[in-house]
Order: C-alpha cells, then sequence, then structure tokens
C-alpha cells in the first residue's frame, strides 16, 4: 500500500481522525511542560537576565514560521506535479499557521529587542527577513482567499509559493549584505554544528520545539480536514445544481 | 487534415458539463452546434480551441489550424479598423488584410477608431479577424450576435468562401446561415454520473 | 511566581501575547472546523432523505 | 513579436493609454519628500538614492494593473493563447514594452529629480546605472504579479501586495549601489548583483507567467 492512497481525501480525513487525538494530547504536554519549566524552573542568564526565557516562545516560533513555509512549498510541488488535492488544501490550511508562528517570533524578538538593543524595532536582519516572510504569508493567504475556482486558485498559490520561496531566499541574503545586524547568533544547534546555549536553557527549549511542531501538525491536519470538508460541500452542491 | 473529436467530455469551473461528444469535420465542411443556453458550447468551443483542457477525450487536428472568435473580438479602441486587423495579421504571420475588408465591407471604415465603431460594425472587424489569420479551422462562438441581415449575409458569404477553399467551420449560433452545413445538438451529451470521471472534485464525492 | 526582576514586563508581555495569538489561531481553527461539519452533515442529510 | 509591442507601443502613447502617468507620479512623489521631510539639504541629500529608487518602484507598480488586465477583459488574452506566439513570448514583449514605456522614462528623469533632491554629484552617474539595471526587472516581476491576478475582479490591491514583497532584493541592491555611488564607495557588488536578478529573472519569470496565465484562461 502506498503512502499516496491517503491522497484521496475521504481515506485522509479517516487517517487524520484516528491520529489526532493523540497529536494534539502530545502537542498540549510538550508546549505546557516546555513553557512551564521555561518559565517557572530555569535560571536567568547573567548578561540578559529574565528575558532568557522568552527564548522558549521566540525561537520555536520562529523555527515553524520557516518549516510551515517549507512544508507549503513541498506540498505546492505535490498538487503541481501529481495534483493531489489534499495536498494542495494542506498548503491552504498551513498557511495561516505560518503567519500566527511569525507574528508571534516577530512580537516576542520585538519585546526582547526592547530591553537588550533598547529599541523595540530594529532593522536587523533576521527580523527584517521575518517581516518579509510575513508579507510572504499575507499574500499568500490573500491570493487564496481572491480567486473563485478552488483548482484555479491551488494552481496560482502553488505557483506564487515557489517564486516565493525563491524571492524570499534572494531576500534574505539581500537584507543580510543591506545590514549586518545586531541579532545573535543561531540559538539552533543543527544550524551551527555546536550548542550555543547551556543545558539549563536547552532541554526545556528542545520540549518546547517539539511541542510548537506538534502543535503545528495537529492544527494543519484539523485545518486540512476542514478545507476538504469545505470542498466536499462545494462539490455536492454543485452536483445537486446541475442534476435537478 | 479532418478535425476529429472523440470521446471528448469537458468541464466548467470544475464541474463536468458534456460528456461522450463525437463528431469529425473534413476540408470544406462546417458543423453548426446547437443547444439551449448553459449547455455547455462555449465549454466546449474553447475546450477545441484549446484554451482549456479537456476532462477526457481525444481533439485530434486542432494543433495551430484554429482561428478561435469568442464573444469578446480582442479589438483595441484606440486603434484604427486597419490597425486593428493588420495587428491580428501580423501576430499570425501574414500582411495582407485587403480582402478581409473587402468581405465585410470595412474599406470606407478603415481609419476609424474602433471604439466609435458601433456594436455591429465591431462585430463585423472581429469577424474579418478570423479571415487575416491564415488558419483553417474557424471556431465561432455565437458569430451573429448584433449583426443585422445584410451583415449575416457578408458572414455567411465569407464562411461559404471559406469552405470552398477547403477550410472548415465549427460554429455554435441559434440562427439559420443557409449553410450548407450538418448540425450536432449537444443536448444529449450532457454529463451523466458514468461520464464524469475525471472531474477535478470528483475526488470529494 | 518565579522572580523575574527588572525585566518582569517585557517576559510577561512577551508570553502573554504569544498565548493569546496561539489561543486565537486555536478557537479560529476550531470554529470554522466546526462550521463546516455542521454544514457537510446538512447536506448529506439532505442528499440521503 | 514586433507587431505586438509596436501595438503596445501604439496603445501607451495614443489619448488615454496611461503613459506618462507614471512618470508624473514618480514625480509628484518626489516632490512631496521635502514637504514631508523638511528642506535641509544634507539630509535630502542623504536620503535622495533611497527616496528615488522607491519612487521609480512605485511608479512602476502604479501601471501595471493595466498590463494585462484590459487585455483580458476584450477577450485578446484569449486570442492571443491560440495564435501562434508561444504566450512565454507574449510575455516578455509585453514586460518590454511596460520597461519602454514606464521604466525607461523614470531612468531619464531620475537626474532632474536627483538634482531637486540635492542627490551628491558622483552620484548621478550610479543613480542612473542602478535604475537602468533594475527597472527591467520590476517590469518582468510587475508582469508575473499582473498574470497571477488578471481574473480577480479589482485585482489591483492584491496584485500590490503581492509583488511588492518580490521587489525587496532588486530595491535593497538597487537603491545600495545608488546609495553607494552617491557617498563616493564602490558601488561594484551590489550592481553586479543588481545584475545578476534582473537576468535571471528576464531568463526565468516570462515561463511562470506563462505557466500562471494559462491556468487563469482556462
Amino acid at each position: 500500500m502506498s503512502l499516496w492512497e491517503y491522497a484521496n481525501p475521504v481515506k485522509f480525513l479517516g487517517l487524520s481522525a484516528r491520529v489526532q487525538p493523540y497529536l494534539w494530547a502530545a502537542a498540549a504536554i510538550c508546549v505546557v511542560v516546555g513553557l512551564t519549566w521555561g518559565f517557572f524552573a530555569t535560571p536567568d542568564d547573567y548578561r540578559q537576565g529574565s528575558t532568557v526565557k522568552i527564548i522558549y516562545l521566540h525561537v520555536p516560533a520562529a523555527l515553524m514560521a520557516i518549516n510551515a513555509w517549507f512544508m507549503m512549498l513541498v506540498t505546492s510541488l505535490i498538487w503541481l506535479i501529481r495534483r493531489h488535492h489534499v495536498s494542495a488544501l494542506a498548503a491552504k490550511a498551513a498557511a495561516p499557521v505560518g503567519l500566527t508562528m511569525t507574528l508571534i517570533a516577530l512580537v516576542t524578538g520585538a519585546i526582547w529587542g526592547q530591553p537588550m538593543w533598547g529599541t523595540w524595532w530594529a532593522w536587523d536582519p533576521r527580523l527584517t527577513s521575518f517581516l518579509i516572510l510575513f508579507l510572504f504569508y499575507l499574500g499568500y493567504i490573500a491570493l487564496w482567499e481572491a480567486v473563485e475556482d478552488p483548482d484555479t486558485a491551488a494552481d496560482l498559490t502553488s505557483v506564487l509559493c515557489l517564486v516565493g520561496s525563491v524571492f524570499a531566499i534572494l531576500s534574505r541574503y539581500a537584507v543580510n549584505f543591506w545590514n549586518q545586524g545586531l541579532h545573535q547568533g543561531t540559538s539552533v544547534p543543527v544550524a551551527t554544528g555546536g550548542r550555543t546555549v547551556a543545558d539549563v536553557f536547552w532541554y526545556p527549549l528542545l520540549i518546547s520545539m517539539v511541542g510548537f511542531g506538534l502543535l503545528f501538525l495537529s492544527l494543519v491536519l484539523y485545518r486540512t480536514g476542514t478545507e476538504i470538508r469545505l470542498r466536499r460541500t462545494r462539490a455536492l452542491l454543485a452536483r445537486s445544481r446541475k442534476d435537478v | 487534415m479532418t478535425l476529429s473529436i472523440q470521446n471528448l467530455a469537458v468541464a466548467r469551473g470544475g464541474v463536468p458539463v458534456l460528456g461522450n461528444v463525437s463528431f469529425a469535420i473534413a476540408p470544406g465542411q462546417a458543423l453548426i452546434l446547437r443547444g439551449p443556453n448553459g449547455a455547455g458550447k462555449t465549454t466546449l468551443l474553447r475546450t477545441i480551441a484549446g484554451l482549456q483542457k479537456p476532462l477526457s477525450g481525444v481533439i485530434e487536428g486542432a494543433d495551430e489550424t484554429i482561428a478561435y472568435a469568442g464573444h469578446a473580438d480582442g479589438l483595441k479602441a484606440m486603434l484604427s479598423v486597419a490597425e486593428n486587423l493588420q495587428f491580428w495579421a501580423q501576430v499570425f504571420g501574414h500582411s495582407d488584410i485587403e480582402a478581409a475588408l473587402a468581405a465585410y465591407q470595412l474599406g470606407p471604415l478603415i481609419d476609424r477608431l474602433a471604439g466609435t465603431l458601433s456594436a455591429g460594425q465591431k462585430r463585423r472587424l472581429g469577424l474579418a479577424r478570423l479571415m487575416v489569420t491564415g488558419r483553417r479551422v474557424w471556431v465561432l462562438d455565437e458569430p451573429t450576435v448584433s449583426l443585422d441581415a445584410d451583415a449575416v449575409a457578408m458572414f455567411a458569404a465569407a464562411v461559404t468562401a471559406h469552405l470552398g477553399a477547403g477550410g472548415m467551420a465549427l460554429i455554435a449560433t441559434h440562427i439559420d446561415l443557409g449553410l450548407n452545413a450538418q448540425t450536432f445538438d449537444i443536448t444529449p451529451y450532457r454529463a451523466t454520473a458514468d461520464t464524469r470521471s475525471g472531474a477535478s472534485d470528483e475526488a470529494f464525492l | 511566581m518565579p522572580e523575574l526582576g527588572k525585566y518582569a514586563t517585557e517576559v510577561m508581555a512577551a508570553y502573554g501575547a504569544s498565548l493569546l495569538l496561539l489561543a486565537g489561531l486555536v478557537l479560529l481553527t476550531l470554529r470554522k472546523g466546526r462550521r463546516a461539519r455542521a454544514e457537510l452533515a446538512k447536506i448529506e442529510a439532505q442528499r440521503r432523505g | 513579436m514586433i507587431a505586438l509591442l509596436r501595438r503596445d507601443l501604439m496603445l501607451a502613447f495614443r489619448a488615454g493609454g496611461g503613459f506618462g502617468l507614471g512618470l508624473a507620479f514618480f514625480l509628484i512623489v518626489t516632490v512631496l519628500v521635502p514637504f514631508s521631510v523638511g528642506p535641509q539639504s544634507e539630509l535630502l541629500s542623504t536620503i535622495a538614492p533611497g527616496v528615488l529608487w522607491l519612487g521609480a518602484l512605485l511608479a512602476c507598480l502604479l501601471s501595471l494593473d493595466r498590463l494585462l488586465a484590459l487585455d483580458f477583459e476584450d477577450g485578446t488574452l484569449d486570442l492571443l493563447a491560440t495564435a501562434p506566439l508561444p504566450l512565454e513570448a507574449a510575455l516578455s514583449v509585453k514586460a518590454l514594452s511596460h520597461w519602454l514605456t514606464t521604466g525607461l522614462p523614470l531612468v531619464l528623469a531620475a537626474p532632474v529629480l536627483g538634482l531637486m533632491l540635492n542627490l551628491a554629484p558622483s552620484g548621478f552617474m550610479w543613480l542612473i546605472a542602478s535604475l537602468a539595471l533594475g527597472t527591467p526587472a520590476l517590469s518582468v516581476i510587475g508582469t508575473f504579479g499582473a498574470a497571477l491576478t488578471v481574473g480577480i475582479k479589482r485585482g489591483g490591491l492584491l496584485m500590490s501586495l503581492l509583488v511588492l514583497p518580490l521587489y525587496v532584493p532588486t530595491l535593497i541592491f538597487g537603491a545600495e549601489a545608488a546609495r553607494r555611488g552617491a557617498m563616493g564607495l564602490d558601488p561594484g557588488t551590489p550592481l553586479t548583483l543588481l545584475a545578476g536578478i534582473t537576468l535571471g529573472t528576464i531568463a526565468l519569470m516570462p515561463f511562470a507567467s506563462a505557466a500562471v496565465l494559462r491556468m487563469t484562461l482556462r
């Protein structure tokens, strides 16, 4: 049995209904444990004081903001190549989640920046890149809303996602070139090869990141289900009009 | 080269409207499409012209041979009659617009801006466009809208001349053009449950 | 309650704003999902009935 | 292709064609800047390259929604899609005519406006060079945005939302080159990168635009 069978909307609904309770529970546990641990049980940083606690929100949200776009890119490609409806609808479902994650990353970044850099907003390359990502999410969602025919909307948004990805990467380099920023180096070890945060901060951060990831997954599965039901409603209505 | 359609199924906005449509048009022949409003004539014609993909079925002999004329004429109000026609002639790699002007008696209007023409005159210009494409198959959607009796006669003459030169025509129309042509009623071909496969929203049913 | 020191406002604001955004997202998602379910159920009932 | 270019240029220059609108917009925006930031000549001369680039970008954006929308409404796009000319070529020509009627006049007008904003003398050459290199990219990317939104009623605002983020790299490198030029620094690096973006978009974007337009016309 191939994975593509779950590209059938009805099969997908069945599977997603089975795994969703566990996912939601795991997501809730991880988010609550990670954030509570981070908020109540970690020491202050000797330089940053208690503001270091913002990391448990900021880093996972930023990570998911990028991952969500990456997931949309992959599902858009699958839609364009294999034309599986679930794939296109999953991309549509993920966009608002990614948008919210981007917003959280931006807001927490601004609040963190205030005491650290002495300003709410600095045109730091990373913050700026996230702002641009935010604009891409807005445009993507607006395009989905604006096109009436769902298949055309899926086609157009998929191409926008592809082209947008290229330009997002270009923007990232352009922004780096434009302003070497204030931002501290990356705190996530996979990116640098060596960990830059101490263990006391790292474990709650890890749990938080897993939690945000699971939360993202649960939300996307649920929202994809919603989109499938909306499409089914639309299809049934169209048929009943024709049959009368 | 014959234009042949086999088992064609077409959809409008993801919903199948016609299925199992088959016909063929040989050089020198015309086919008149008939059917009530909303039956799918326009969708069928746009599919044959290559503007949208069929759900299923085969269209043969349509590559680079079709000149399509839909509800809109593609005229620019700020260009003159001659400029409009010349533009389309050049796009299709030709330059001679005299025959087309003569066939629709557009000679006296040649320097008028298309925006100042009456609806019927615009339509005549839109139909004259077909003659400058040099394409062998004319696919026409309600070509006689806003034409008066004289203009309809001009159109019928132009189609007859086109057929006489080995051309083909597929015309959706309600009026009798006086052409020696077969008619094809699409009403019985309305999409039914078993011809619906391939519709884009089928997966959701 | 942990001792947040002089940055208490910032930390609380960050947690407050983030949790609010997350809660809003989850609520909107659930509301839209419920509506879609209800509408589909209605139409499926009509088709059968 | 030449016929299409000639027709588009002819239409732009005829009454109601919109030629000069972008230019007038550019002029007005630039003239409004001193009113909003004050008349100090040092300040103006610092921000001049950026203001001129932003003004040119907005002026390009302004005329984009006419680029394909008019041809869509009167059926020209349907007919072009069935013509022997590939849609990719047709859209490249459309972008070219947009650049000739909007981008090129902006490049030529920029030095005059630079004078009014007290642009440093060393900056003029680089301003013109960066605009001349960058505005074609704006036209090509804009054509993609126009193709995306052509079937949408009142798509103009949506198009701005989609196109502006795509303009970010071009704006950054273009304005950076002009700024470095004005400050007497070497603008070589940003100018090279800008040229890279322009060449890349000219080569690749028409395919994306044509793909998107085919999806809309269906």
